[in-house]
């Protein structure tokens, strides 16, 4: 029997023990060493390993060049962004180094590195801490975003992030640190690149990631005893997008509902939709439904952040239009 | 320079005032009333009193996340409680609650407000700075007077803030083009966990303004004296186009990063030690010991601004909170938000 | 009669003609005022106001910081970047400062600034000077983004977009600043917001922008020939997006074809389909079809770079394919 | 320092060599053949020539935009005809021709490559650097022994960008950790149209990496001995441990920004000036003045190289153009991309 973990502590775990199998591997970051994280998610490592585990100055721009260069020359870095709003003062490293590096390098070396960041709204932190940034990433031809909603994901990925040998942004939900799954023991990873099917159904296709698969999961149940029949899908690696598992699920269910918790404009839903009236137009038996935060800055006082951020009422409600349709 | 009688005496209350004005905002954290992260500034208050002191209200002030002290100092007495329910997420809120600790604004007051990305209003206090400047060299309207003084811009960022690459495009473009801005660097020691001298090669972060050949100082951030005559001197070479200042105020926070944070990386001994460096009880002294105040001098003024701290936390927790819909208010200055 | 500019030249007298009406409009960039811009766009602006126009040290951040501060106190600022990909680096300022400014501030106050960027593919630059950034923006409410496909639009929008209050990057395709139409003389300024209806038809919805405007009005002329009636729509403010012009010319077509410079994946092409499969999926006929660039950066050997870039061809191909659906 | 009669020679010969190089360079842009935009060396040869010679084949480098000089001379023999057909486009170009002049990397030879946003390199050469300091932290394999010399990164940058904000958090970084860097600095006056002075607030720009604490020079660029011996002193300092160096190379490019640009933004007679302190000038003078070499020695080193330089151009004019479907590799290091 595997025991409980929490996120938290199931990244905790991958670190250590994918850190102990892998001498090339580090973390990096502010207050990652001696404080073991802002989140406490890296807690135990420099206590274990010292010349492993570096706090740095508040300088994202050099933190992600440093990973770059050492990629290169065969380290593995982890850094973490505190927050993954930061990605904004070092977006030109991601995109315009890391994730064309391999290209640039014409394949003789790449920028296998990971960065942790720290996503999503919900805990009244206001525009700078709590916004879900993929969508801003998705455009870039060569990275890789993670985003695990589950313990046992989040260990899984993460180890499999590491070994994976491009530049990935791995979202950590801050709402999903203290969720707790069970999780093996040992160390194990979770192929990239695939979605996962959470559960089959036939009627429509909800896809969600991170903390929204709580509501896909609450709305297939509550769906369920109407009759309607939901598959979930868990893109896992939200890009490069697992288009064919997500085709293949709409093609068969004929209706697509997303449920994103970031801004409805080009989030990675419109990617989604797109996909579907693209490639199975002719399966397709309902319109496209998005349930998304309002195209808003996330407000801090809670009432906003409420009315702002996903509401579960609107995931039924979705389903119910596409099915009435 | 020593300050007068009364101006000691001013200052002093308005050290109070954001000490008692924190005690309130932590006990309300620490309770649940108030949501969200907040940075408290005990221990900092000499540092936001002195610099805030030494401007004018029409000079730009750009408090940091741990900057509740020059934000409340910066308003006018009447705006002052609606600094506090801001901070409680209220409708009375000097933002109407949007924005919260690390988000209070008050352009009237100049109070530029926070971003909450470090080092971003580093760069954003050009702009103000550029303003008065752009405005006097093209003569334009109230500006035409070759000896009128250009408006000031201050700028607080700790010492964790100055590992960002903003501060660095600034401060080459003010030293660059003169522009009228005071460098505020608050060195309390610590970005989170990390001590300075883990994060900056240089012994005193002042030494790295010099590698701009901007005048720089280190002086002692508790001594309210010494703040308000640097900074003084900072804002008149600036009035006059003579350029930025960058001035670091040796200090210490008190609590830990945020309210709640243990701190248990700091050594044993290293608060105490502080505590008792502490800014208005060093002002205190000098009331009593040089200037004559007596005990019940001081205890009147303690207990106004009790009174005047308890007005805003009655203001703070009676006042409704915003509409839901008011989230959708000003993402564009002219055309409506579709919302629920 | 109104004479014929050049697109470059069309900016150019936007730029000397507002800011003789507006004493707040400045400049400031990268050898823009005593060189008068990298491409020239700036030229003579310097030698009637020198107090107006700034040559900068390489700080992009700095540029735009401290357009967003001068904004707040009533200047209006029109930054340049030479390059579009150079957003990279200060992409903070303009998603978490420019954007948020007006709601930071209550209303109060905006970051009313232009930010001309010099955009798009074709001169061989390689990786790190060919990008459409037009995707990396469009998740962030609070931005506009403007982009004009000839000399006329090119001056009345930039027009518009210095008078509009919000921060609006405004983007100049390098491969246009030579084309050139009628432009009035006089100073006007045309509507942000608002896509236009270049061509009307009934058959099929092209919607593209900048250079692709021309792959579009060669195919709608091509497949006329063939009896297919093609209605092309230009978005001019690609974000936010005139979506009643686009979806009622959809719903009239049922068929949309987006033809747009920059990589497949979450390019704003994705929002567009996105948004009909939504909002008029009864009235669609046939897939949406996307004719973009391949999802590679863009490399440097011309052949490379050509096969790479959006192929003409396919605009006709995907028009056949959706008439024939 | 003086160097030796035979390492002068060897220097000259690099220095002709880049000369040559560029000037055909410039030839095929002008005419046509290459595409893009083209940043010519011509005037800075000695601090590219002089760097390289500093330090070893197993060091870092990092060129910048106008670095085909260190760009070739890094490279071996055998494949400094590849990097000019890499800026030729063509499928023998040392990255198939995908790169071209912006892009030309030969990670054998640890020539890292250029990155078209200036100042990226500026951090991403802390990751180089960061990497032997790592593995001898934690004695890995090869690295164990206390003595061992860490691996040196040379990281060109410009005057302009200098501007960047990555510049401050690469040095702050490297100076705090004592990473083995050199940022070598090469003040050609000018970035694009704009000269240093009017875009940064230092008479000489080494007085920046003091601000750190950081050993900072300000050398003749121009002579190639002074650039040797600089630049092997900071090289030994970081092979040792003993942190970065900044080194101000104060040179002179005569074409203009890009292949090109008539460079009206010099004043009159600066050119010519600087044309007369050319470094390869000077070091002919001081290998026949000094050292003896005849003008008949020198035409024989000439023709050789001339001879060699006509090899490149010879072999990029006849290699074909890379594959189109070519352009689909390695978006990803494991996976594939679709292409048409
Ligand atoms: C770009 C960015 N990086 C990191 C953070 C997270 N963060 C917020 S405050 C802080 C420490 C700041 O330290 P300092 O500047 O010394 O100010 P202090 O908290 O000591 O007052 C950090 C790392 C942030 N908000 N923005
Ligand atoms: C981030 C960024 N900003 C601007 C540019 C455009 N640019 C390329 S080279 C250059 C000037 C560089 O000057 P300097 O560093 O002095 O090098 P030099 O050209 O003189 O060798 C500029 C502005 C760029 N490539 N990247
Ligand atoms: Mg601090
Ligand atoms: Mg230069």
């Amino acid at each position: 029997m595997t025991r409980k973990l929490s996120f938290s502590g199931a990244i905790n775990e991958a670190l250590h023990q994918e850190m102990e199998r892998d001498e090339t591997v580090f973390i990096l970051g502010e207050d990652v060493a001696k404080m073991g994280g802002d989140f406490g998610i890296t807690k135990g490592i420099w206590e274990k390993w010292p010349n492993r585990a570096y706090d740095t100055a508040l300088s994202e721009q050099a933190i992600l060049g440093l990973c770059n260069g050492a990629a290169v020359c065969g380290l593995k870095p982890v850094a973490e962004l505190m927050f993954a709003d930061f990605v904004g003062v070092c977006y030109d490293q991601l995109i315009n180094n890391a994730a064309k590096l391999c290209y640039m390098y014409d394949g003789q070396a790449s920028a296998q590195i990971v960065v942790r960041a720290v996503t999503g709204g919900g805990i009244r932190c206001a525009y700078h801490h709590s916004q879900c940034i993929e969508p801003w990433l998705m455009n870039i031809p060569g990275l890789v975003i993670v985003a695990p909603s589950n313990a046992y994901e989040a260990k899984g990925l993460l180890v499999g992030s590491i070994r994976n040998q491009n530049p990935v942004v791995f979202l950590e939900h801050k709402l999903l640190y203290n969720t707790k799954s069970e999780v093996p023991e040992e160390l194990y990873d979770i192929e990239l690149y695939k979605a996962k099917v959470v559960k089959e159904g036939s009627d429509i296709t909800i896809v969600a990631a991170m903390t929204m698969m709580a509501f896909a999961e609450k709305a297939a149940k509550e769906l369920e005893k109407e009759g309607i029949s939901v598959e979930i899908i868990n893109p896992l690696t939200i890009f490069p997008l697992d288009k064919e598992t997500i085709v293949d699920s709409v093609a068969k269910t004929g209706r697509l509902v997303v449920v994103q918790e970031g801004p409805k404009v080009m989030g990675y839903a419109a990617e989604l939709g797109a996909m579907v009236v693209e490639d199975i137009f002719e399966y397709l038996k309902a319109p496209l439904k998005r349930v998304t935060s309002l195209d808003v800055p996330v407000p801090f006082a809670p009432v906003q952040e409420d009315y702002v951020l996903p509401h579960y009422d609107d995931v039924i409600k979705a389903c119910h239009e596409v099915m009435a349709f | 320079m020593a300050l007068t009688k009364d101006r000691l005496w001013k200052v002093y209350r308005d050290m109070v005032l954001i000490r008692r004005f924190e005690e309130e905002v932590e006990k309300y954290a620490q309770n649940g009333t108030i949501p969200g992260f907040i940075h408290l500034s005990i221990g900092q208050e000499a540092a936001q009193a002195g610099v805030v002191e030494a401007l004018k209200y029409t000079d730009y002030k750009f408090p940091d996340h741990r900057g509740h002290g020059a934000i409340v100092l910066s308003s006018p007495q009447e705006r002052r409680k609606n600094c506090m329910s801001e901070i409680f997420a209220k409708e009375s809120g000097i933002n109407h609650g949007r924005g919260g600790s690390m988000h209070v604004n008050d352009l009237e007051a100049r109070n530029m407000g926070f971003n909450g990305i470090q080092g971003s209003t580093v760069v954003t206090c050009l702009g103000t700075a550029f303003d008065s400047y752009y405005r006097k060299a093209n003569k334009m309207e109230g500006w035409e007077a070759d000896d009128k003084d250009l408006d000031v811009t201050a700028v607080f960022m700790g010492d964790g803030t100055l590992g960002e690459g903003t501060c660095h495009e600034s401060l080459n473009m003010a030293a660059t083009w003169n522009l009228p801005i005071i460098y505020c660097l608050i060195n309390n020691h610590y970005a989170i966990s990390t001590h300075y001298t883990e994060s900056h090669p240089q012994q005193q972060l002042s030494t790295w303004g010099k590698g701009y050949e901007v005048p720089s100082f280190t002086v002692d951030g508790n001594d309210i004296e010494a703040v308000i005559e640097i900074t003084e001197q900072a804002a008149e070479r600036a009035r006059k186009g003579e350029g930025p200042t960058l001035i670091e105020f040796m200090t210490y926070r008190w609590q830990g990063h945020f309210s709640g944070d243990p701190a248990a990386y700091r050594p044993d001994g290293e608060l105490e030690a502080w505590q008792a460096k502490c800014p208005l009880l060093q002002t205190k002294k000098k009331l009593m010991e040089v200037h004559g105040y007596s005990e019940e001098e001081l205890d009147a003024l303690h207990a106004e601004v009790e009174e005047e701290i308890q007005g805003y936390v009655k203001f703070s927790l009676e006042s409704p909170s915003p509409k839901a819909e008011d989230a959708m208010k000003f993402v564009y200055m002219d055309r409506e938000v579709e919302g629920r």
